[in-house]
């Protein structure tokens, strides 16, 4: 019994702080501090996998997403940051005025897909039947086992494709942006 | 008779001469073939008179030159027919015709255009002739339009005055709206009758058509149109007058003789049809009563010589279509014999006038030229008595047969009587109103007389015709119908005599002895104003037809139905540059519309689920 | 077989044309006038024997080789007395045209003539083919070089008015090949086999709404060409760009294909539909007859005037077709070759002027008939023609036309004649504007027609009289085709 | 088990859905978009899995599976643009790259 209440703890404090951490990411004018968000919130989603019963997907989210992937973006983030100079240049190039829009355009999403997601009568595809993911899963490592791994060289050669753009970098440098990073 | 295709031949030939030999025959030649094609024309006219009185001759010959159109059953051939009347019109058109161009060719002698005007004149007669021996109405309506083109021609023939352009392209387009009514009587008598042709037309009328039926009005009335439009009576009579800026040989020649009197013709022609609906008749009637009386008064304060003869020759075809209204059929034609002699003779003593005074045409600037230009006095003074109709002269017996006949008619007859006799009144008023003003009174001017052969005989001869043939017998008498028979009461003739020489007696006091000087007063003044513009027909026809169609067409230069595809490409370049301001290559701005977009699907779909 | 060697004579000739063209200018000139003579010989033989051959069969079929056999197209090429006359026509006004291109066209000119030749060979093409595919195929060999020789050697803006023109041929060309098509499968349906060719598909049932739609199809390509009053537009501002030769062949020739269409497609092929479309057809040619004169009044521009005047007498003619009596067809065909002697004739003169002032505004000439006395007088002759003054061609046409409508529709001749008072009305303003008044200007340098002009304008004259004095010339020639296509277009 | 816990997990997922959509909308950084876009792309996430245990089916571990993937590769790509943009207009304000405009 202790167990399901401090389940329904965990569960909700971990759905805030993944919205207070997006929402805080958002509005950061220094690019390294709304990173930082990031990964809190990614933590925080990793919790919620493991609540819903998806403990291989929490781990993967913590190594792949939190590990990996935010760390490339530190990297970079790193490399091209200026500093001081670009944190107000942020701030020059967010208005409070530009916020209106956006957030109106977003809460009105908001409540469509909330509104639509209700229990009555749930939001499904409007009288067409949609092939179900297991055919899909199965057609995907039965039959089509060759597809699934063209896909990953085409992942592969995505990637190989950016370290081959970022690598010309060094070379064309000329001497101001270098110096610029330098005292970033 | 068989030489009959030379009378319209040779001065059509002759055209054709002149035309082609453009610069390089001398003046003298030039003449040789203008008047010898003519002269020609008459003496062969004369020989085929001689054919036709020799007795037991056919009183009608009718010859096909070749098939013209034939289409379906439609046959018009290319063929002449002569018969009482269009000998008769052949004795005026080529006898008048060749005096006229003997003339002409002294007259015109300085003019450097010698030779085109004779081969214009040429092309008048040999149209005129073809006009007159046509044997179908299409054959006449070639020369009924050629006769137009020709008066066009000659009219703006000192084209380098725009005034004489003006002049002639309105008298040609005021007579081809008569032409385009006659056209579609034409098509309306084919409809009916199934042929064109002149002689089955006088048979088959009486027997398709019933007297009074609305076929044969509308007929009578288009054919009617026609003659009124080229004769130059009430509706259309506006281009007479300013058709006096061509030389004066024209205005004798097409504008007293010949041309004018086609409408008549027309209507003597065709009387087969006009039988068929009286009340037509009547309307004729009436029109040349109202030309008579309204070109009467009107004359009679013109200031410019032609422009009162040209009035006066309107009054004196006012009389022939009065004649043939009331049915006096052959004295109408008679009239236009005597007519054209006197008239051509009044025409060009004006000629001589004009050209002694060194082209002066006021006649208040003349005055007392009896002494020195004797002849065209004398002829002048017999040119007047004839259009006054003084017994002796032919004028009498015309005018006078006119008046007897239409006394005859059974309701209007007096009526008819008066108005006509009215009408000699005025004429005789303003015909020596004329006479007076330009050889009485002082001498304003020095004329010096043209001498030569070509000035005098012409007129000599003119002068003792227009007196002499008040005896000749025209054989119109078989071909049209007879004329209404019995005599009007003594009275009547001595009052037809008496009024024009109490018309003669007031011109001479108003006009020699100076007196009833009250006429001129002012409010006198403002109705002479108004006879003066020919009773304001010409500013009427221009507010009416005129102003609003030149508006229009220019208002419409470029016509709008062009507009529709250039609204077309504007609409387009419009929509095109809507379109470009989507794609502004903000990144941001795209992500909006996708959004947007998105969140329209959503509404839709779920808007749909409730459902 | 003399056809084909018109029409070859006439390619051969463009195309040798072309390759001396870049040599030697005058070469292409004399080679063009050789290819025109040799067609004119073929075109002669063809006369004489089938004016023998006319009083037994009505058609003198030339050839009828296979080409598509999927569909059954044809080359089918073959003439009766109506499209005699008109390749007659053809011929003759290829000379004047040709002759008044001596001198005005002098660079690139062997891509002219090629261009030239091959216009008049598409029109001999249009008038004989009797398979509807073919006649599409020549409709369009004819339209392309007339759209080159006004886009090339036109006056100041040639590109807007030859794009105008060819937009709007092109687009109705269109209506037709999809008309032409569903007549086909019509017929395929009824008959069961494919077939284009025009005796074939007179056959067809084209009665009911499908009738009346194809019909229009037809009708509407033919009145664009024709120009007929609601898409006439494109014939003033493609005339007034047009070289002489130019505005001489689309006057003379190309207007004629349109009234040729109308009387051979639409009226056999589509009996029912069409006597049931006569009346919006004659009003609209009346329409076109008062309109395009009351417009020829108001334009300054001498070839705009002209063009408006060719307008007004095509509205005639498309009055006449939808009569469709013995009477307005035989006008039709005699307005068809008055019109275009005299519409050529006036083009030429209009382009004469235009040499010697370098203007065609009518406001800036004047007092002419001094200067050049003999152009003034031939300019008179077809001022006078256009008006329709009886002894010259086009009163014959307009009179027969005017008489067989007053038998169908009294109302709509007698509107029609008034174009009788509003024609003299802008002839004469020609006349007016011209020749007559007083010289504006110094005109001194202006001389007179020297023998080529006299020669070309002279040929035309001749015939115009020729056919106002002696029409059955003609009428006896075109008196068999014309009641069969009669008897056709009654639903026989 | 389809109790609150899975329908809350669904509305956070919408949440952070709009979140990165209002981040990409607001931001004129490409770096920044680019991290929004990471965030939507981990909302979806969320979504498949919430529903993988609703209907406990190991469809939607899969998808997650597929997302990671792609979220992976399309960094990777990105942040190699982003870098070529800061050397061609070292700046990273992505309202410069408007060439392809109509």
């Amino acid at each position: 019994m202790i167990w399901a209440y401090l389940y329904n703890i965990v569960f909700y404090a971990s759905c805030g702080v993944t919205v207070v951490a997006t929402l805080l990411m958002i509005s950061r004018h220094n690019a390294v501090h709304a990173l930082l968000y990031l990964i809190v919130s990614s933590l925080s989603l990793a919790i919620i996998f493991y609540l819903l019963g998806a403990a291989f997907a929490a781990a993967l989210e913590v190594i792949v997403y939190a590990g990996a992937v935010m760390i490339l973006f530190v990297f970079v983030v790193m490399m091209l940051n200026q500093g001081q100079r670009s944190a107000a240049l942020e701030a020059a190039w967010l208005p409070a005025r530009g916020w209106i829009m956006p957030s109106i355009l977003a809460s009105i999403l908001l409540a469509l897909l909330l509104l639509g997601m209700n229990s009555e009568h749930p939001l499904q595809p409007y009288g067409v039947h949609g092939v179900a993911v297991k055919d899909v899963g199965i057609a995907l490592f039965g039959p089509y086992v060759l597809v699934v791994e063209l896909a990953s060289f085409l992942l592969l050669s995505g990637l190989i494709g950016a370290f081959h753009i970022a690598r010309k970098m060094p070379s064309h440098m000329d001497q101001n942006t270098l110096d610029e990073a330098g005292n970033g | 008779m068989h030489q009959l295709w030379l009378i319209p031949g040779l001065p059509l030939v002759g055209f054709f001469l002149l035309v082609l030999g453009h610069g390089r025959f001398t003046r003298s030649l030039a003449r040789l073939i203008g008047v010898g094609s003519i002269a020609i024309a008459a003496l062969i006219t004369l020989w085929v008179a001689l054919d036709f009185y020799s007795p037991g001759a056919a009183q009608t010959y009718q010859v096909e030159l070749w098939p013209w159109l034939t289409a379906g059953e439609l046959e018009v051939s290319f063929g002449l027919y002569l018969d009482g009347l269009s000998l008769s019109m052949l004795f005026v058109v080529t006898g008048v015709g060749s005096l006229i161009h003997w003339y002409a060719s002294g007259y015109m002698w300085q003019d450097p255009d010698y030779q085109r005007f004779f081969a214009y004149m040429n092309l008048f007669v040999a149209a005129m002739l073809m006009l007159v021996l046509a044997d179908n109405l299409v054959l006449l309506f070639l020369g009924w339009e050629g006769v137009g083109v020709c008066s066009f021609l000659l009219i703006g023939f000192w084209y380098q005055d725009p005034a004489n352009g003006y002049a002639a392209r309105k008298a040609f387009i005021v007579t081809r709206v008569g032409d385009t009514a006659f056209a579609i009587g034409l098509f309306l008598l084919y409809r009916e009758l199934g042929t064109l042709d002149l002689p089955s037309i006088m048979v088959l009328a009486p027997e398709k058509f019933v007297v009074g039926a609305n076929q044969p009005t509308l007929i009578a009335t288009l054919l009617l149109a026609g003659a009124v439009g080229k004769s130059a009576q009430l509706p259309l009579h506006i281009w007479l007058p300013d058709a006096m800026a061509g030389p004066t040989p024209v205005s004798a020649l097409i504008h007293a003789a010949t041309m004018v009197t086609a409408g008549v013709y027309l209507i003597a022609r065709t009387h087969g049809v006009f039988l068929q609906a009286p009340d037509v008749l009547l309307a004729v009637a009436f029109i040349g009563l109202f030309t008579l009386l309204i070109s009467g008064f009107t004359a009679l304060n013109q200031t410019d010589i032609k422009r009162v003869l040209a009035y006066s020759t309107m009054s004196q075809i006012g009389y022939m279509f009065f004649a043939l209204g009331v049915g006096a059929w052959s004295e109408s034609i008679f009239h236009l014999m005597t007519h054209a002699l006197f008239k051509a003779l009044l025409f060009m003593t004006a000629g001589s006038i004009i050209l002694a005074l060194h082209h002066e045409q006021d006649i208040r600037l003349m005055g007392g030229l009896r002494r020195q230009l004797p002849v065209p006095f004398w002829c002048f003074v017999i040119g007047s008595a004839c259009l006054v109709a003084l017994p002796p002269t032919s004028g009498f017996f015309s005018k006078e047969a006119i008046l007897n006949a239409s006394w005859q008619l059974p309701v209007y007859g007096p009526w008819f009587w008066a108005g006509g006799v009215l009408g000699a009144f005025i004429t005789a008023i303003y015909s020596f109103r004329l006479l007076f003003l330009v050889f009485f009174g002082a001498e304003k001017v020095q004329p010096h007389e043209p001498k030569g052969w070509q000035f005098h005989p012409p007129l000599i001869i003119l002068a003792t015709l227009s007196l002499v043939a008040g005896w000749f017998v025209l054989p119109t008498g078989d071909v049209l119908p007879s004329s209404p028979a019995g005599h009007p009461p003594m009275w009547t003739i001595v009052v037809a005599i008496g009024l024009p020489l109490l018309g003669i007696g007031i011109a001479y006091q108003v006009y020699v002895r100076h007196k009833w000087q009250g006429l001129r007063l002012a409010h006198w003044q403002r109705l002479r104003q108004f006879w003066f513009q020919g009773f304001g027909f010409d500013g009427l026809y221009r507010r009416l037809f005129l102003t609003p169609f030149t508006s229009l067409a220019q208002v419409n230069r470029n016509d709008i139905i062009d507009g529709l595809p250039t609204l077309l490409i504007q609409l387009s370049r419009f929509l095109h540059r809507l379109f470009s301001q989507l794609q502004n290559g903000q990144l941001r701005a795209y992500i909006a519309t996708l959004a947007s977009a998105a969140i329209i699907i959503l509404a839709l779909a779920i808007s749909t689920v409730g459902k | 077989m003399q056809l084909l060697g018109i029409i070859i004579s006439l390619l051969g000739g463009g195309v040798l044309a072309l390759m001396t063209g870049h040599r030697s200018p005058v070469a292409s000139r004399w080679l063009s006038l050789a290819s025109l003579l040799v067609a004119s010989m073929f075109y002669t033989s063809l006369w004489l024997d089938s004016t023998h051959s006319l009083s037994t069969s009505l058609w003198t079929m030339h050839t009828d080789w296979p080409w598509i056999e999927r569909f059954g197209i044809h080359l089918l090429l073959a003439t009766d007395g109506l499209s005699l006359v008109l390749i007659g026509l053809t011929l003759v006004l290829g000379y004047v045209a040709l002759l008044s291109a001596w001198h005005e066209i002098n660079h690139r000119c062997g891509l002219f003539y090629l261009n030239f030749l091959f216009t008049l060979a598409g029109v001999v093409g249009v008038f004989s083919a009797l398979d509807l595919f073919l006649f599409f195929v020549f409709w369009e060999v004819m339209l392309v070089p007339m759209f080159l020789i006004i886009a090339i050697w036109g006056h100041e803006n040639r590109r807007f008015a030859a794009t105008k023109f060819f937009i709007y041929t092109q687009a109705s060309s269109l209506l037709m090949l999809a008309a032409m098509v569903g007549l086909v499968l019509l017929n395929q349906q009824q008959t069961g086999l494919w077939s284009f060719s025009w005796f074939t598909l007179t056959q067809t049932d084209t009665s009911g709404s499908m009738g009346m739609w194809l019909m229009l199809g037809f009708y509407v390509a033919f009145l664009v060409k024709l120009p007929g009053l609601p898409v006439h537009n494109w014939l003033p501002d493609a005339h007034t760009q047009a070289p002489t030769p130019g505005s001489i062949l689309l006057a003379g020739i190309l207007l004629k294909t349109g009234a040729y269409g109308l009387l051979r497609f639409v009226w056999p092929l589509f009996p029912d539909a069409a006597l049931a479309f006569a009346p919006i057809a004659m009003g609209l040619g009346v329409l076109s007859v008062l309109y395009a004169a009351k417009l020829a009044f108001a334009q300054n521009d001498l070839k705009r005037l002209i063009a408006y005047t060719s307008i007004s007498h095509m509205g005639f003619v498309s009055l006449g077709i939808f009569a469709w009596n013995h009477l307005s067809l035989q006008g039709t065909v005699m307005q068809m070759v008055g019109h275009g002697l005299s519409s050529a004739g006036l083009f030429a003169i209009a382009g004469l002027l235009q040499q010697r002032l370098h203007t065609r505004a009518l406001d800036q000439m004047g007092g002419l008939w001094a200067l050049m006395p003999k152009l003034a007088t031939l300019s008179m002759v077809f001022a006078l023609a256009t008006l329709g003054l009886p002894g010259l061609a086009n009163f014959i046409g307009e009179f027969m036309i005017l008489l067989g409508v007053f038998q169908i529709e009294p109302w709509a001749a007698s509107l029609a004649a008034l174009a009788m008072i509003l024609a003299p009305v802008y002839a004469l303003v020609i006349m007016q504007k011209g020749f007559f008044g007083m010289a504006v200007g110094d005109k001194t340098k202006a001389l007179d027609l020297n023998a080529r002009e006299l020669l070309m304008l002279g040929l035309l004259v001749v015939s115009l009289v020729l056919l106002g004095f002696w029409p059955n010339l003609i009428f006896t020639v075109t008196a068999a085709p014309v009641d069969s296509l009669m008897h056709l277009g009654k639903g026989g | 088990m389809d109790n609150q816990y899975i329908d809350h997990a669904i509305i956070l997922a919408g949440i952070l859905f709009c979140l990165g959509l209002v981040g990409v909308m607001v931001r004129r950084n490409l770096l920044f978009m680019m991290i929004s876009i990471e965030v939507m792309l981990n909302a979806s996430a969320l979504a498949f899995i919430a529903a993988g245990s609703a209907w406990n089916q190991a469809e939607g571990q899969i998808m997650f599976l597929a997302v990671i993937t792609l979220g992976a590769a399309e960094v990777a790509v990105g942040l190699g643009l982003t870098l070529l943009l800061f050397r061609h207009h070292n700046s990273v304000d992505v309202d410069q790259l408007n060439k392809l405009r109509g």
